[in-house]
């Protein structure tokens, strides 16, 4: 037993360091004096000054949020449910047709989604906006929130819904008190992989965005052509500090 | 058959199947409100299977449940006046004890300063107060199970459902937990069906005694009715040990009956309201306790028949031989511990007494 | 004592089951088939249609842009595009589930700050983490710098603009879309058929293969969509990391929608993908569902 | 110009104005492409709003334009993609009256092939595209596109990932027009860029100034404006249109038919257009102003910087990049065979 | 104590704590090879936590397990010559029964045409050969705890750990599987580690016991030692159902001893071979079975109380009286159910009667 967790414990951690080893690049460059961050060219504020003055990225920034924290709220929720009801089918035709269908979204290319959600509002006459982005978001997000509460629901064990009924509990009172707090974590997970997923589209938000929406990463990803501003690094920087800043804060919470 | 007047719950021939298996087969029961009332069987009997019906988790492929006289057909689990003890317990894993047992309090909005004193008072009942605040994963499995008693218990539903409630328990724990059903069940008048298989629980605890078998009710009747006068091999067999002679049943002149065994060549006396024509068949089921083992035939019996001891069990409060009559037949004899009766070793000769009026004759 | 209202108790608890999973159901359904399939059968329909000489639509029914797929250049697209989405999966799987079965053995306290810790780096921007991998890869970066400093190479290697730069970059970016579900699917097995398996002298590969393995099987499959199909798609990473030296379906697709303008070709191009896509997972679920059918017996 | 409007309270368009909300102008536009203090002045101005939205492509603008997205009323697509839109009829007719500023247009930017007499774009920013290098890796100064084939600099070149442009450079080596349909030709062309892909270390419109300034590639295929900027970070950088010539851009400000209030457009493609305005952006971006008295106004290290103000003498050489309608197809193909080549 | 030398296991005073409770207490027991070891103890005594620590899923807070000889400190599981059936089964749940049973096997690379029919017979063992391809959810109570018999079972480990093994099984499913495990032990000479509570199941099985509560080993021994001769009150009482009293042993000239109860005014004659000073408290234990029930003092005896029946409790093979002797002391009475001796009814008066030599006198 010990020494799996040990190799379980430094594989895990050394994973970790991988994902944040850009991370960590990528803040140190937030300080280089240099535009093109080639290489160290000293130190400099710099980046951070033009940040805080550049109202069209905080604009961008704002709007990516909104349109992740919206979206993702409303993809889990849907998500959630349409899982449920789906583990509720008994094993019909309906039930294998419908998970196959809910999951289409995931395995078609991104671009084709964000032409065909271009070409269907403008068909349907709904000005590209916010509110259109926010559409496309939740579209993507609702089977990617479905395969992972899924594979969540499988390991329930259904006699403690069961029991929960046999007290007495409708069926809200057992999704509340047993069934949510046993998929919670699923549920965080599906949430997060939303968010994240959401946060840093570009192609979906492309197409589907109208003036005065744009995202974060339309606004990077245009930066292409005059060169990409080193002010991004500093943001991101921001954006890590601040996410970690809160993970530190509940942690601190749960000490209590 | 009693009428649904006083009848608490009854079934009209349930049929339930699990793909090819049919696990329960047109049971018909009616248990009678403030009765105890268990279903004895063998694994995979269908017992689990009839009490999920009853609390609504699986709808009956044919028949019906009539609880208080009406129909559940469609009633969901939480809307059945019943609660069930899962014989997996099924507790909840992320809450504590008390918040296990609480649980069907809070469903029913009872406000928090009664529940409370009742859940102590529950968990006093299954004497878990000092672990109310473990998680299940951090109790041992009779702790679990008693857990999962007082989260039935404390709602005191007119039905309480028991899947196997003590099997994870002790005998003395599970002594004093049957005493705590029986004095609820007289003080609050609640009904119990208790699903079990051991014997003796059944026999001491419950008003009547349905015996299930390959999803059949064979039996039901007062636990007397079925040890004493079994309507089949199977529930004589099944209800405790016992010892088989079959044969033709004759009488003679002298108005007595006999049985001209198959596996012995001296005839047995017997003894019946039944008339025989002379010609049947007969299976006799003669209990161990009922066997009187003495160094020289005793004439007070009207059987005697010599044997061999082949081996002597020890069980306490009482001690088991195993006789050797012939190559064919070995039987269980039951005598009380007591240092009085020296025990035979084994390899004595001694002989098997009982009386014409002992056994059940049944036709085979 | 629980109270009866038969009124609020629907004829028969099968049907009600069955409502309630559609009523659950639904919303999600509503939503993408106005958001999703709707939109798709207008792309259907354009894929049919033929690009017009300043690469707008013009509205035909033909047939050609299928045809043209069968030109043996894109096969090759194909063919290299999935092996390279393969080989990502595979190492995403690799990666991630020592890090979620890690995570799923830790107190249920700091699961949750884990997961989050996962997912952090992926809330900065796309093209900056790619840029800041191109910095760690290249010729003087980072990577051949310190492997110099180590001594364990003299001259510098050629590591951006490769193939392995490009799956390096893949794995990396679609690691927490693999990591997620099978966190998702470990946390819950209960422990004592891992006590039980090894008691059965199980080695912990054994155990890893014969218990873990199939009972994490729904989140592995989630997991495996979830990264090869968007590895499949992918087209910036290529581009920058393996500096645009090849292709993948991923750029082809773009490249027919936003540098040729011909979105009926595009289109046609996606549908094909997404009907292999599909033909491949229906294949493994029927022969999965056979599996089990046998497992089960009559 | 006085005008007694004081900015708009509620500023950032963090919340967005309905369109046709006469106080608010929608900028299509190349991120960066307008210094915010430009648009703060024109608020000041006029009291309008001006709302920026960007894109990455002239093909992503028209990917949206053309299905029908509304709402945008100045945008800056490149000179081909302007002739695209004005013939898919997404353009609308420019009133001279409002933009004087017209008037002061570099004499060989007026009347150019894809828009004669203005009618629907004024050029805005302009520039070429030409090979970067460092001097000091190179010892004579390159002049023609062979260079790029040159085996001694295996692995220190990097080319443009534009089909158009990559064609466009063999072809005008080979003697051709860049803008050529003809199959035969792009052929041939293709044959030598497959000769020289082994050199190639990577196709990229967008890192070359990173390659260069790092000395990661001592060669790059590349827009005057990103060779400019490197030269910041390595003076040793210099920057020529060969002999051959090679492709004079334009990005063209335009006003769309589907604005909702042309008028303020086209105050702001004047404003756009004033010499102190374009000279403030020419200074910033490094790309040429189109406006002849800008040229005056930048610094003289920028005007005398051939990556970022072309010398006149080079313009016969120039040619334009230009739609080559369904030929498109064939250069995608080619292009597609060149990528999946192994080498 | 044995020497180690055949001691098949061995554990050197185990200590194990789960956060505050102290599961187990310096436990140091030693079982022989080829013995049929029981654990008994009430629910919570600490059974399943010695058993995880003999299998090596937990490891000992203190004190060492040694199992042939060896000492098992750092050994993991899969190399332990041991094999345990789960409390809670563990069955594998995507594997069928005959995989999950075939699993073990598989795991030690026995070439499959070997594996079969060793499956076949192990399933056969455990009367589930007709559910071989069911999967676990689809089996009841007792068919789940069968297959995780069958699945250790097979392995012919030389030590095999049963937790509460039979505790879902039928009396008669119960002692056909109890006849298994003795066959098996016997031909294969294998060592069982019984944990169960069924203090008849422990004693008719086991060779040697070992009762556990808090924790704590009490006594190790023979079923009859146990049973006759326990050597404190908790075990005497959990052992089997007791009747007490309390008081000062005391001589008189005769030679004779004496109890002078604080239950009863009339003295209470005792035989033991312990020296009591006169002055030191006693507590006598009564066994239900060893008294006597007469309408009349029956001068066989040298005790005889008179007491009036209060309850009749009817089990089958045996009858049980709580008869009361006064306000304060209620006994048990067991007697073989036989039409011979009709059972008295509640409120009759009668006079319980017993020998001095009966009973077990401990220092209270
Ligand atoms: N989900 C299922 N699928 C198939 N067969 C099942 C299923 N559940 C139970 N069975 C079968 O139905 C029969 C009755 O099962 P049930 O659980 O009612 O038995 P039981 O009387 O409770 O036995 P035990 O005393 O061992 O719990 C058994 O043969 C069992 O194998
Ligand atoms: N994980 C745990 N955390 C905290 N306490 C535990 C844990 N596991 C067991 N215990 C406690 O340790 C004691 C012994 O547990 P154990 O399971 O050994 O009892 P047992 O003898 O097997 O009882 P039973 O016969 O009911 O199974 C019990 O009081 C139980 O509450
Ligand atoms: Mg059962
Ligand atoms: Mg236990």
């Amino acid at each position: 037993m010990k020494s799996g967790t040990v190799w379980l414990r430094s594989t895990g951690i050394a994973t970790l360091l991988f994902l944040y080893l850009p991370i960590i690049v990528l803040v140190v460059f937030s300080f280089n004096a240099s535009r093109l961050s080639a290489q160290w060219q000293g130190f400099t504020w710099d980046w951070y000054r033009l940040l805080a003055r550049d109202a069209s990225l905080h604009a961008a920034t704002a709007n990516s949020l909104v349109v992740a924290v919206i979206s993702t709220v409303l993809a889990t929720g849907l998500g959630l449910a349409a899982s449920m009801g789906l583990e509720r089918l008994p094993g019909s035709r309906a039930r294998h047709v419908l998970e196959g269908a809910l999951l289409l979204p995931l395995i078609i290319p991104e671009i084709m989604m964000g032409v065909a959600l271009l070409l269907f509002f403008v068909t349907v006459k709904i000005p590209l906006s916010l509110t259109t982005v926010i559409l496309g978001h939740t579209a993507f997000n609702v089977p990617v929130v479905m395969v992972i509460v899924r594979a969540r629901l499988r390991k329930l064990d259904p006699r403690l819904e069961e029991a929960a009924y046999d007290l007495g509990a409708s069926p809200w009172q057992a999704f509340r008190r047993i069934t949510w707090p046993l998929l919670r974590p699923g549920v965080l997970g599906a949430g997060l992989m939303a968010l994240t997923i959401s946060l840093d589209d570009f192609i979906v938000t492309f197409f589907t965005a109208g003036p005065g929406s744009t995202t974060l990463p339309l606004k990077v990803y245009s930066m292409i052509k005059s060169g990409v501003s080193p002010e991004i690094n500093a943001l991101s920087a921001i954006l890590v500090v601040l996410s970690m800043g809160l993970v530190a804060l509940s942690l601190a919470l749960q000490r209590r | 058959m009693v009428s649904v007047g006083d009848a608490s719950i009854e079934t009209l021939s349930l049929v339930k199947r699990h793909g090819a298996t049919l696990a329960v087969d047109r049971v018909s029961l009616s248990v009678r409100r403030g009765e105890f009332f268990s279903i004895l069987g063998p694994s995979g009997a269908g017992k689990t299977s009839v009490l999920r019906m009853l609390a609504g988790f699986e709808t009956p492929d044919e028949g019906d449940v009539l609880i208080e006289g009406r129909s559940m057909a469609g009633v969901p689990p939480n809307h059945r006046p019943v609660n069930l003890v899962f014989q997996s317990y099924a507790l909840f894993p992320h809450l504590t004890v008390a918040e296990n047992v609480a649980f069907g309090l809070e469903m029913r909005r009872i406000p928090r300063h009664e529940i409370a004193p009742r859940v102590r008072a529950a968990l006093d009942m299954v004497q878990l107060q000092g672990k109310r605040d473990r998680l299940p994963a951090q109790l041992s499995g009779g702790e679990q199970q008693r857990v999962a008693l007082a989260r039935a218990l404390i709602n005191r539903p007119a039905v309480v459902l028991l899947d196997e409630p003590l099997s994870a328990l002790d005998h003395q724990l599970r002594r004093e937990m049957q005493v705590e059903l029986k004095t609820i069940q007289e003080q609050v008048g609640l009904t119990f069906v208790c699903v079990t298989h051991h014997q003796e629980e059944a026999l001491t605890m419950s008003d009547r005694i349905a015996v299930m078998n390959g999803g059949r009710v064979l039996q039901v009747g007062r636990p007397g009715e079925i040890y004493e006068t079994p309507a089949s091999p199977f529930v004589a067999r099944f209800i405790g040990l016992s010892n088989e002679l079959t044969g033709i049943v004759r009488s003679d002149g002298g108005g007595s009956q006999w049985l001209d065994t198959d596996q012995l060549d001296l005839p047995i006396r017997v003894q019946t309201d039944r008339r025989w024509t002379g010609r049947e068949r007969g299976l006799l089921i003669l209990r161990p306790e009922r066997l009187h083992v003495a160094g020289a035939p005793d004439p007070a019996f009207e059987n005697r028949v010599p044997a061999r001891v082949q081996q002597v069990l020890y069980a306490g409060s009482d001690i088991r031989y195993v006789v050797r009559l012939n190559d064919r037949v070995h039987w269980h004899v039951k005598a009380l511990n007591s240092e009085t009766a020296k025990p035979p070793a084994p390899g004595e000769l001694l002989y098997v007494c009982w009386r014409a009026s002992e056994g059940v004759l049944l036709p085979a | 004592m629980k109270r009866f209202d038969r009124a609020s108790a629907p004829p028969d608890v099968q049907s009600t089951g069955r409502r309630a999973a559609w009523s659950l159901i639904s919303p999600a359904a509503g939503w993408l088939t106005v958001f999703f399939f709707v939109p798709l059968l207008i792309v259907f329909a354009v894929s049919f249609a033929a690009r017009g000489t300043y690469g707008g639509i013009v509205w035909t029914l033909s047939f050609t842009n299928y045809l043209d797929l069968l030109h043996p250049l894109y096969g090759r697209i194909f063919l290299q595009s999935i092996l390279f989405a393969t080989a990502a999966t595979a190492g995403c799987l690799a990666l991630g589930f020592p890090l979620a079965q890690y995570i799923a053995k830790l107190p249920a306290g700091r699961q949750g700050i884990w997961l989050v810790l996962i997912m952090i780096p992926f809330w900065t921007n796309f093209l900056v983490r790619t840029y800041a991998w191109m910095f760690i890869l290249r010729a003087e970066g980072l990577l051949n710098s310190t492997l110099q400093q180590l001594g364990l190479i003299q001259t510098p290697i050629e590591v951006l603009y490769t193939d392995g730069a490009v799956l390096l970059g893949l794995v990396y970016g679609y690691l927490p879309f693999m990591v997620l579900p099978l966190y998702v699917a470990l946390e819950r097995i209960d422990r004592s058929t891992i006590d039980a398996a090894r008691d059965l002298y199980a080695s912990r590969w054994a155990v890893f293969r014969r218990i873990l393995l199939p009972l994490a099987k729904p989140g592995i499959v989630a997991g495996c969509i979830l990264v090869f199909i968007p590895c499949l798609g992918a087209f910036i990473t290529p581009d920058l990391l393996g500096g645009a030296r090849s292709m993948m379906i991923g750029n082809l697709i773009q490249h027919e929608y936003l540098v040729v303008r011909d979105w009926p070709l595009g289109s046609a191009l996606s549908f094909v993908l997404m009907l292999l896509v599909v033909g491949a997972m229906a294949l493994y679920f029927r022969t999965e569902a056979k599996l089990i059918g046998q497992g089960r017996g009559a | 110009v006085v005008s007694a409007c004081q900015p708009t309270p509620e500023d950032g368009p963090k919340k967005t104005p309905k369109a046709g909300d006469a106080a608010t102008l929608h900028y299509f536009t190349w991120s960066d492409y307008v210094g915010p203090d430009i648009l703060a002045e024109f608020e000041r101005q006029t009291g309008a709003r001006v709302v920026v939205d960007t894109f990455t492509s002239n093909e992503e603008l028209l990917a949206k334009l053309q299905s029908g997205a509304t709402g945008y009323d100045v945008t800056v697509p490149s000179d081909f993609m302007v002739s695209i839109m004005m013939r898919q009829g997404l353009l609308e007719p420019l009133d001279q009256a409002l933009i004087p500023n017209a008037g002061q247009l570099e004499d060989h930017l007026k009347n150019l092939p894809f828009d004669t007499e203005h009618r629907y774009s004024m050029p805005y920013l302009w520039g070429t595209v030409g090979i970067g290098y460092d001097s000091a890796a190179i010892d004579t100064p390159p002049d023609s596109w062979a260079v790029l084939w040159d085996r001694r600099y295996a692995g220190k070149i990097s080319m443009l990932n534009d089909q158009r442009e990559v064609f466009g450079a063999v072809l005008r080596s080979m003697g051709h027009s860049m803008n050529s349909t003809d199959p035969g030709v792009i052929e041939a062309a293709k044959a030598r860029l497959v000769a020289q892909k082994s050199l190639v270390k990577t196709y990229t419109s967008e890192r070359y100034d990173h390659l260069l300034a790092s000395g990661e590639v001592v060669l790059a295929q590349g827009w005057g404006g990103p060779v400019a900027r490197a030269m910041k970070e390595r003076p040793s950088i210099r920057y020529v249109v060969p002999k051959e010539g090679g492709t004079v851009w334009a990005d063209c400000l335009v006003v769309l038919r589907s604005s909702r209030n042309k008028e303020l457009a086209m105050q702001f493609i004047n404003f756009l257009l004033d010499p102190h305005v374009s000279a403030r952006t020419s200074e910033r971006l490094l790309f040429a102003a189109s406006n002849k008295e800008a040229r005056a106004l930048v610094s003289r290290p920028v005007r005398e910087n051939p990556a970022v103000y072309p010398p006149l003498d080079l313009l016969p050489r120039l040619e334009w990049m230009q739609d080559v309608g369904a030929a498109i197809r064939v250069y995608d193909r080619a292009w597609t065979e060149l990528k999946m080549t192994r080498s």
